[in-house]
């Protein structure tokens, strides 16, 4: 076919040809992929409608949703014990109708369901103002990389246990000296002195949910003597292990988002280590890559509170028509930026759906992502003018910790300076410093 | 949902791109800024591939096809800085003829339309005819390609509300208008309405001058696409080779930012585009028979128009932020006129205003979200 | 033409300074987020050191100085984030009580305000009273200071046109509102207007409404300014300390860059400060007489009005980017408690919004360079 | 004073003091300067009012312009040989009435006023709309360099010319692989056979004025040897000399505002060498300062160029209110930028006065009113919309024209990355990198 094609251009450019019939010119060929001898969904025309049975998916995610979903803000805090609890109580009432891990395999609690109702599930499920994921970081981060480089065994154990939230996990990425630079990892792993796994000793922190978590991933030293990104091994940890110490971070909002987690000599069994020993880095890049790529955020999430930043602006016009016309623009920019992620969400998921991956557009997502979020709540803000700072109000509060949360957008799963640096290199072929 | 271009939509673009490469190059760009015309042989080139024709109905010597087979076609003319009128004749004129014949529906085996506009569809798909087609808003307005154009389509405001003509150019009076990109080929319009020459009036010319505008909107954010990329793409050469400090620029972390920022605003802007185009393709019964059959609501209508302004809104910054930034990275070479980066800036700053300003589509696309209050 | 600071003011400055340090440390900010007062032990220090009674005539216990002089001295208070109303009661409240008395010229040789009048402002200078002023707009908008405040200074909507009040908290029942920074010691004020608490009516009310939020806005950007400052200088100290990479931070070009852009808006906003609590003094006929004295014409009055709008939008510009900037330096230490970045990060958003916001002010700014149309 | 101050803290801190007699603090003393022991201006209190004498001054200058300055737009353009030579006749006429260079010694053909007196006659300067200045590189870049290092000879030869533009100046700084990277200069300059002078030979670009200039003046490299910085020498060439050729650059707008410059063996003089062998580096930056500091650009330009904005604003609300809405924020905030730039130029002018010098600020400066200048010229094209790219037309042709131009600001006098660097490390000491 290309062979065709190019062809036509020999000809058509070095003498052009009159319009001869229309089968010359492969692309006028209007047959339907059924008729034609070509690749599978790969030749369907756009289209941007939902299928009948993914409508009725989403008609029964909605039924569930409207059923079950707590009165909006009547949970306590993810990030106090209470809170916590309340959440896994949430995430076991979805996995009991399979509703927290749609995407799953049936055998792993799931519905086995592809990326499109995924997508469709997140819709509806912030349209619902449900609860955040107290299992985010298992489900969306960890999951991805267990698929892929899990024993079955491994599976078996631990995905079911992290559907039905009864074992919640946290990252172990970052340390104290290894933030943007991860590969300057220093916490160490040593075999044990009776050989039957590993001994962790080092120091992590940012670990979001580790305050509470049951479980932790993480990347630990096994070969000293290797340079940076080699010697790294991704090692599963139960955090009830002896050795293990937890410090909570209290946050810019006071409360403890995140914990730095101490390793003392902690044993660890060799069942534990996930992708082989020394091979951590590439499996835990394949984990970063699902973070900034379309696992961690999605397009719903944004999408609807562009929907109340315009809801905003309507009670603004109404309140303070000056004040709204000032920052018009602005609602109009943070509208469209969650509706262009949306798209760009639906592009890429057609090109994985086609058996295509996502490469350094992942960290264009980052970036797009975290700015849009701070566009919208900035803008919020900027509607409320000086209630802004109301931080006890009901119409306020949502806004402002929504702010809070979304100026660690641009720090958190590698900074945007970092994925700046990934865009020019890996798109546009910029050289290394 | 399957929202990627078809092979065929890939391979056509594959084979323009590849023509264009050799067809218009900056030197036959410089030729053009010096001798701006409508139709040349590239212009004959491009009806033979059945790039010019692509919106006119198989019956008439056409591809019978929509916006989305033409947008990625759009982003290689805007890649190339083409200078002939394929966004004025294929994109915008070509439509509203094949409206007005009303083959709405059966685009592909169309009956006949009235004589007049059946010679004209096929003399566009054949190459004959090249036009310019006028923007709501005031009358007096310079006009894109007119300045040589055979077609021209005028709304008008008439007796009772706004009506759409039709004319050959031997019935308008075309004066020239100089643009910083010569290749736009203004030029200032004066002709006399006459019964002859009006094809539409109240409603449907309404509707065809509403559905202009988002198609010209749509198409003109495709060819800004093309823009951002080119330019990003000069710099980006440019920062690999040019060395300062020993090594070269483009290592310095200043630049990857300035270019990655650019790059982002693109990557985003793109699916914005390809979204608009599918959904006025849908609102268009002439060519939403080629997709399931969607019965064109007016919430349709209304979610296309939107698409469109933010497909416009998003492209025009997507260009203006690649020029600042390519023309920032060049430094002074960028300045020059034997760089060519200028033939693409100036087209760039002038296709980001054509049509509404980034500005003018945040406001339709604010005002369209809060409804009419 | 001679636009500096004198050595006085210089000193003046500097003396708060070291005294701030000592005595307004992050330990002590941390305390003061627990349980926010009016009046500490520090506020006795500043009324001591002349600060408190800055604009209170020397007759009553005051320095009898201007705007000009203050501002630096907000700065200062705005580097350490101090918790008490320097604002509220020596940049506003004082002023006002200065103007009612009829000391307007000959501020320094007072001659008898009114005893009730005479014996606040006594009390002021003495570090007695601490003050919570009403902004122009919804009577039921929360105050600053107004929890803990000895006097109110209550703009009103009266029969004829607005009136200002004056009382003491006696006479106020003020609700506590939470704000993201508790050293705002927000409240809400209920309380009834009476012949006795009433200072000002009609034309005078309205001046002095308008002459206040003015000072606001100038004694608010000026705190923005040490806000900044702070913000900055403590970023470039950590991206001097923390490295990745093998190297600090602070030596990559997208850090550098970072902290430039928002030090270049520091540098461009100060003079603009300045300028405008010049041009203040310079309508302010309680202060005029200090420099060589100006008749005060409406067209100044304008011209300051606009000053103090272009201070206001170009401080709250520039500290809001301090603070987005600083934090994206820190990284995620600076998103925790143990930091003290939140401190100045929470303080600094609440003023760019307190008496206009940025935008409010450009806008302001923009109606008085058209003139009324 | 300061040691008394002091004194007063210790007090006020360690136990604080009631409040005594004003005396006990300095700040109080309300002595005017002639009653107090203290320096000159120092302590004059604010005041941004202008002296009688310097409104006289302005008087003077608005009245000369009003009656000499020709028809705005009426001059050729400055980049034709036909309009270079009407703009060095205007330049003529200003210097017969010593207004082209009034902040020169009367020796030199100036008034010997001071810098504020400068800045006034720059504001009444751009209010009358009055020609480009064609001697700029020369009055604005070398002449204080001359001042600064030229011997007596050197300034009684060279300045007066300068100032009736009976020779026009170009700078010959950059070449084609230093541009950014000054210091890698490759001209050179090797003693004549004859050891009567230098021989000069290289390449130098972007010379504005290079077309036309009868003198050039520029950095060669007199001790290849020494590494970058050093071994450098300021020439002063006479553009008639043998052995120079001229390479008019056509710019983006056709025209030919610069151009490149070929030495080869080109004979200097000894006399033409400016502040010492091998010193050019330092010699150079000072004019480098002058270039980015002060003197280059009169904050009257931007404030002129905003005054005319507001007007096209007013315009546009009359024409299509809506559009006019839509760039309000924009044009106040283009607005104040001039002002601001106005008003730190006057503090800046003050230190200067009050014996300090403009250090990284000067780089601070050249990013604001590079920026400033594409603000003030973005948001005339916005408001002029469709009709912004209508070169022809003349509303739009000064808006194109100067927006155009300011283009080039934050890349020419040191790109606006390279003062970034300067601003980070000079003025918040962060380290190289």
């Amino acid at each position: 076919m290309v062979a065709g094609n190019l062809a036509v251009c020999q000809i058509s450019t070095d003498n052009p040809i009159g319009p001869g019939p229309a089968l010359d010119r492969p692309w006028t060929d209007r047959r339907t992929t059924a008729e034609r001898p070509m690749g599978p969904t790969m030749d369907a025309p756009m289209d941007l409608r939902f299928t009948p049975a993914q409508e009725a998916f989403r008609t029964e995610a909605r039924a569930w949703l409207a059923a079950h979903v707590p009165e909006p803000g009547s949970l306590p805090s993810l990030d106090t014990a209470e809170g916590f609890e309340a959440h896994r109580a949430w995430e076991r009432e979805m996995c009991a109708d399979r509703w927290s891990v749609v995407s799953w395999p049936e055998e792993f609690g799931g519905r086995g369901v592809g990326i499109v109702e995924w997508l469709i599930f997140e819709e509806e499920y912030w349209r619902a103002e449900a609860p955040l994921r107290v299992s985010q970081n298992g489900v969306f981060l960890l999951a991805p990389t267990l698929f892929e480089f899990g024993t079955d065994g491994q599976k078996q154990r631990f995905l079911p246990a992290m559907a039905s939230a009864t074992e919640i996990w946290c990252q172990g990425w970052s340390e104290p000296d290894a933030g943007s630079d991860l590969a300057g990892i220093r916490s160490r792993a040593v075999r044990s002195p009776d050989d039957d796994g590993w001994l962790l000793t080092g120091q992590k922190t940012w670990a979001s949910r580790g305050a509470f978590a049951e479980w932790c991933f993480g990347l630990f030293r096994t070969d000293p003597g290797a340079e940076r990104h080699r010697g790294l091994t991704y090692f599963l940890i139960e955090m009830g292990s002896p050795g293990v110490t937890v410090r909570p971070i209290p946050q810019i909002d006071g409360e403890t988002g995140f914990a730095e987690i101490f390793f003392e000599d902690v044993l660890v069994p060799d069942e534990q280590v996930l992708g082989g020993v020394d091979r951590g880095w590439n499996v835990a890049m394949a984990t970063a890559g699902s973070e900034r790529g379309l696992s961690l955020r999605s397009p719903a999430r944004y999408g609807e509170a562009a929907r109340r930043l315009v809801a905003l602006y309507r009670r603004c016009l109404v309140d303070d028509p000056a004040r709204a016309a000032r920052h018009a623009d602005a609602v109009a920019q943070a509208w469209m930026d969650a509706e262009a992620y949306r798209l760009n969400t639906l592009w890429t998921a057609t090109r994985v759906l086609d058996g295509g991956s996502v490469g350094p557009e992942a960290s264009a997502n980052k970036i797009h992502w975290s700015e849009t979020d701070l566009a919208i709540h900035r803008t919020a803000l900027a509607l409320l003018g000086p209630e802004a700072e109301l931080h006890g109000t009901g119409t306020v509060a949502p806004w402002l910790d929504g702010y809070l949360f979304a100026l660690a957008g641009p720090i958190y799963a590698g900074t945007n300076e970092i994925q700046r640096n990934v865009v020019a290199e890996r798109m546009l072929g910029l050289p290394r410093a | 949902m399957h929202f990627a271009f078809t092979e065929q939509q890939n391979e056509f673009r594959e084979a323009v791109r590849q023509v264009l490469a050799k067809e218009c190059t900056t030197d036959h760009l410089r030729a053009a800024h010096g001798s701006p015309a409508a139709r040349t042989p590239r212009w004959a080139t491009l009806a033979d591939l059945g790039v010019v024709g692509l919106s006119v109905p198989v019956a008439h010597g056409g591809l019978g096809l929509g916006l989305v087979d033409l947008v990625p076609l759009l982003e290689e003319a805007g890649r190339v800085g083409l200078p002939e009128p394929l966004l004025e004749t294929t994109a915008l004129a070509a439509p509203v003829l094949v409206g007005l014949a009303g083959l709405g529906g059966s685009i592909r085996s169309a009956p006949g339309a009235d004589a007049a506009t059946s010679l004209r569809l096929e003399s566009i798909a054949a190459g004959g005819m090249a036009a310019a087609v006028g923007a709501p808003g005031p009358v007096s307005a310079p006009l894109a390609g007119a300045d040589g154009a055979d077609l021209f389509v005028l709304p008008a405001p008439g007796a009772d509300g706004p009506e759409v003509h039709v004319l050959e150019s031997g019935a308008v009076a075309v004066s020239p208008v100089s643009s910083l990109d010569p290749t736009r080929r203004l030029g200032l319009a004066r002709w006399e309405p006459s019964p002859e020459s009006r094809v539409a009036t109240g409603a449907l010319a309404a509707s065809i001058i509403g559905q202009t505008a988002d198609r010209a909107a749509v198409a003109t954010a495709a060819e800004l696409l093309g823009l951002a990329d080119r330019m990003i793409g000069m710099a980006a050469d440019y920062a690999r080779e040019r060395h300062q400090f020993g090594k070269p620029i483009g290592s310095f972390q200043a630049v990857k930012h300035l270019l990655a920022g650019a790059q982002v605003k693109l990557e985003f802007a793109r699916p914005a585009v390809y979204g608009a185009a599918w959904a006025l393709d849908q609102t268009d019964p002439a060519v939403a028979a080629a997709a399931p059959v969607a019965a064109v609501t007016a919430v349709a209508a209304v979610a296309a128009s939107r698409a469109a302004s933010t497909a416009k809104a998003y492209a025009s910054d997507a260009a203006t932020e690649a020029a600042r930034v390519s023309l920032q990275v060049h430094g002074a070479i960028g300045y020059t006129w034997e760089c060519d980066l200028h033939l693409f800036l100036k087209r760039a700053w002038a296709l980001s205003e054509a049509w509404g300003s980034a500005a003018d589509h945040r406001s339709r696309v604010l005002s369209s979200l809060i409804g009419p209050s």
